[in-house]
């Protein structure tokens, strides 16, 4: 496939203008995500709502499958439960690595069907993933939390 | 004569096997070479070096870092070697193999990293029949952070003296290392790593096993062997040199500090510190021995084709047959375990007054190639009371034919030297 | 058109040249890829590769312990290939070169081992130019030691700050180890090594230098340069992977303790302790990369064959060129000096608001090989107030032809993102 | 040429009936060289008197080659000058490193021109040279010690 048809209008669309960006507060998790070979960093946090995703705020520097992978995340995740949010970074996960032979499920995944064809370029599979990873994460720490009885934390945590 | 280890029922055919290793094809003095050096180093492959030159021409890139089309196959086929490499030693996941350049590298790493928290009153159990690559660095160890080094000792027959070891409580609440080989690479013997491993994770201690000799020569399997490290080496196992593998336990990995600085093992490099890597990443600083690692892969990939099964059981009875032979030269003295019970396929032996040196001369004149000395394992040697020794060691290559010709060329050598 | 840069009346023949090369015949898309990634990893020519086959297929064993024939040629091989070493960078003596297995083990090597006695108050000097290889072990050093880590930084046009330095009182009594890059990965800035050496030593402080970049593009002596240690790296120099140098004035590299233990390294090994040998050998433990070295041999022998003048001034002609072509681009900022004055070939640059991933992925699409991100430097990224960069680098066989098409696909990129 | 060849009878009598073989007192300077490749040492003593070589003691594991090429070298320097020993030492070693081209001198080399064909197993370069080079250093020690004014030292130095 060409990489012109890897670059996606929807992706494309998503890097311009990027969905629920920037850091926001109050928040229950925060991590930071590096991709080491090129430094392309993302800082996300995770606001619970009982078990409910209430939101997803992040800010980083990176490519155009980074930045629009992490916009199109928050689109999927941002209002549903934990549990779906869990079930829907397994699915991209697994298509990022079907080496672009998945037939993605357009109703579970929107936008993110956009994304099955950069599973063809190994090298930016990490991109694609940088976004979901630190969500995993996040969703990881505020588990490891016992029932959300920490206190929400404000910025300097 | 064809003989059961030459050409067996289940179908192994070592014509048909040496067929693939050109260097067999060399003659010295009218006849093909007679390589009986295999535990010291093995030959390839005509697929592991096509491999090399398949990388070279097509493929070549640096790994990891390059968004190109030979970045990307680049990378594909080194993070492919690893999955083999994994699959070959039955490892949880691939992100266990960890790329070195040789046995020795990784070994140091365990030293460095497992030991960075020694403290005096701590100690690090080896074993005397350790190669100096297993030895030196746990030397070092101590020596740097005042903790204590024990040894195992061996019986009369070369193997671990267990009850000394037990009597002398060896293996104690102090102990935070045990480190020991699989396989002796002079005596031969296979060391009962699972029972020390369990002894030794009994009292909180890690363990490192130094599988150089073993991973070659039997199918060996992480999961089984219950170590927490394990450190092998790519050319001896009829893969290219300048490559070395170090397994860890996922856990024991991550937890383990960074050893060598570098390129691709960081996560972010600041001014005011860094942060490090996942393993494997976190342990292979700067380029890694990208072709050599592709190369071990197909070497794997060739071990698995003639079946890991069928080599040890190739290896056990090419072993039987020379120690059979060995034992008819008057005054010879085989070092270690004489019969094919827990033992590998190096055999090492002493002809008293004709010192390995001259001995492996003669048969090198004769187109015999051994080893002669104390094949990197000092300490062994003086415990067994020799200076040196001469080592004779076979492959999956390995002939009985071969194992004929070294007997007559050591009869000539012995004539020669007692002139009688 | 063939342009002075590939064609010189000096006789350098760019296409001639290219023929020696395999892998620049690979196609993308029926049109030549166009490699212009060499700082990452240079190419092999068909010499290289063969010399790799050659040593598999006739001469391999392992070295200095074998007596046997092919124990004996793979030794006289690797030794020859220490000897080439030598000549090829003006080492007083073969013993100074010692083969690692790249460029970062040789600096790890250099800040384990000079580094070994440093105390709380002891200075050890970077500059802020540094590839991740020469900041980690050092900062590692510091952690280990309580020495404490200090900084070069750059100018406006990517070049030591020496002004800044000689205020700050960088170099001072306090200082121990001064270690720098000979030519910048990123900027290309060659540095004043010599000058920065002699104050190094006029304090008593040792000089180590990353000539990674360096030794593969221009003519480096040893003698002429001033430093007391010195890496470098096979790969980039047209050898194979897995083989590094580090280079040493015999009478510092005799004064180290050794770094990693093990076989080969050693003079006496006792249960109670042991000695070591003489350089090189006390920093190679292990079966070194036997097949490396001897590639890597061969291939100074290329480069010698080509001239390192020759080859030298090639790269400033295609730098020249691409340096030019770059500037005709709207937007696009050069990081490092803009003319080949102290100026290595590699061009890294900044797009503003398109990222490195995506330049170098759709330059790829156009079968153009260059490098996105931070290029293992990410301080220096930092300090010039971006994330990543591209980088392009061409090598002694780089055509004007293959920049323009650069300069072509970078235009057809710009397009993509900004639609216009 | 044959290793047979190698292996000429001057050699292997030495090797069987060594010269000089044994540790002496007094001695002067006492050094212990090794093979590390194959643990092979010598422990080598010499005493001077004045300028002269007055004896060379030694005691040493080892192959034929090094066991006998130590015999021959005592018998070339002892009772004979420092400088002509050293003089021995340069010619025995440049012999070593011809692989076997230079044509010996018998005036000056004696039973040492046995070697020269060893010379061209590089392998066995080390082996011959093992004592010499144990000698070299123990001269090298007794010059560093001004004029011999250091009491001439027994057993446990
Ligand atoms: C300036 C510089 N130093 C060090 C290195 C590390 O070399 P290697 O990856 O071969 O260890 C590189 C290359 O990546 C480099 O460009
Ligand atoms: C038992 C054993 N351990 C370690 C080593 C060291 O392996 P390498 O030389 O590849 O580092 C060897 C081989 O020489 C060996 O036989």
């Amino acid at each position: 496939m060409d990489v012109e048809e890897m670059y996606q209008e929807i992706i494309l669309d998503h890097y311009r203008q990027k969905h629920h960006s920037g850091l926001r507060e109050p928040f229950d998790a925060q991590v930071v995500q590096v991709n080491p070979s090129c430094g392309d960093e993302v800082m996300l946090r995770v606001t619970l709502d009982g078990d409910t995703v209430k939101d997803v705020s992040y800010d980083g520097v990176g490519c155009s499958i980074s930045q629009a992978a992490t916009s199109v995340m928050t689109d999927l995740v941002i209002g549903k439960s934990v549990e779906n949010a869990r079930e829907r970074y397994a699915e991209f996960h697994e298509m990022m690595h079907s080496k672009g032979r998945m037939e993605p499920n357009e109703e579970t995944l929107e936008d993110g069907i956009a994304f099955v064809g950069v599973a063809k370029f190994v090298n930016r599979v990490k991109c694609a993933l940088l976004g979901w990873e630190a969500l995993r994460e996040a969703l990881d720490q505020t588990a490891a939390e016992p029932g959300g009885a920490t206190a929400t934390m404000t910025q300097e945590k | 004569m064809t003989l059961a280890a030459d050409k067996t029922s289940a179908g192994y055919d070592v014509a048909a096997l040496r067929a693939d290793f050109p260097i067999l094809r060399r003659e010295v003095n009218g006849k093909p070479i007679v390589y009986l050096d295999s535990a010291n180093t093995s030959q390839k492959p005509q697929v592991v070096i096509d491999a090399l030159t398949e990388h070279y021409t097509h493929h070549n890139a640096n790994v990891a870092r390059a968004m190109h089309l030979l970045g990307a196959e680049a990378t594909e086929a080194f993070e492919g070697a690893r999955q083999k490499l994994a699959t070959f030693v039955g490892a949880a996941r691939p992100e266990e193999i960890v790329f070195t350049k040789n046995a020795s590298e990784a070994l140091n790493l365990t030293a460095h990293t497992l030991g960075a928290d020694l403290k005096p009153g701590d100690e690090i159990v080896t074993t005397v029949m350790e190669h100096h690559s297993n030895i030196v660095p746990w030397q070092m160890l101590a020596e740097r952070t005042g903790a204590t080094l024990r040894w195992f000792d061996i019986t009369e027959d070369g193997r671990l003296d267990l009850a000394a070891a037990e009597r002398d409580g060896l293996i104690n609440e102090k102990t935070r290392i045990v480190t020991l080989t699989l396989v002796s690479n002079v005596l031969g013997t296979i060391n009962p790593v699972r029972q020390i491993a369990d002894q030794a994770h009994a009292v909180g201690a890690k363990v490192v096993v130094d599988a150089s000799q073993g991973v070659p020569q039997m199918p060996v399997d992480m999961a089984a062997l219950g170590a927490d490290l394990v450190a092998f080496t790519g050319h001896k196992m009829v893969g290219p040199t300048g490559v070395g593998v170090l397994w860890g336990n996922y856990d024991v990995l991550a937890a383990l500090p960074p050893f060598l600085g570098g390129g691709e093992m960081i996560e972010i490099v600041r001014m005011t510190g860094s942060t490090y890597a996942k393993p494997p990443h976190r342990f292979e600083a700067g380029t890694p021995p990208i072709a050599q690692a592709i190369g071990l892969g197909v070497a794997v990939d060739y071990l698995t084709g003639v079946g890991m099964e069928a080599i040890a059981q190739h290896e056990r009875e090419i072993t039987a047959y020379l120690l059979q032979g060995l034992q008819t030269i008057d005054g010879l003295r085989i070092l270690g375990p004489t019969e094919v019970v827990d033992r590998g396929g190096a055999v090492s032996f002493d002809l008293g007054d004709i010192h390995p040196h001259d001995v492996s001369q003669m048969l090198d004149a004769k187109g015999v190639a051994v080893r002669g000395g104390h094949h990197c394992a000092r300490p062994l040697h003086e415990r067994l009371g020799i200076q040196s020794s001469t080592r004779a060691s076979g492959y999956l290559y390995t002939t009985t034919g071969e194992v004929d010709a070294l007997i007559d060329a050591l009869g000539y050598t012995i004539k020669f030297f007692r002139g009688k």
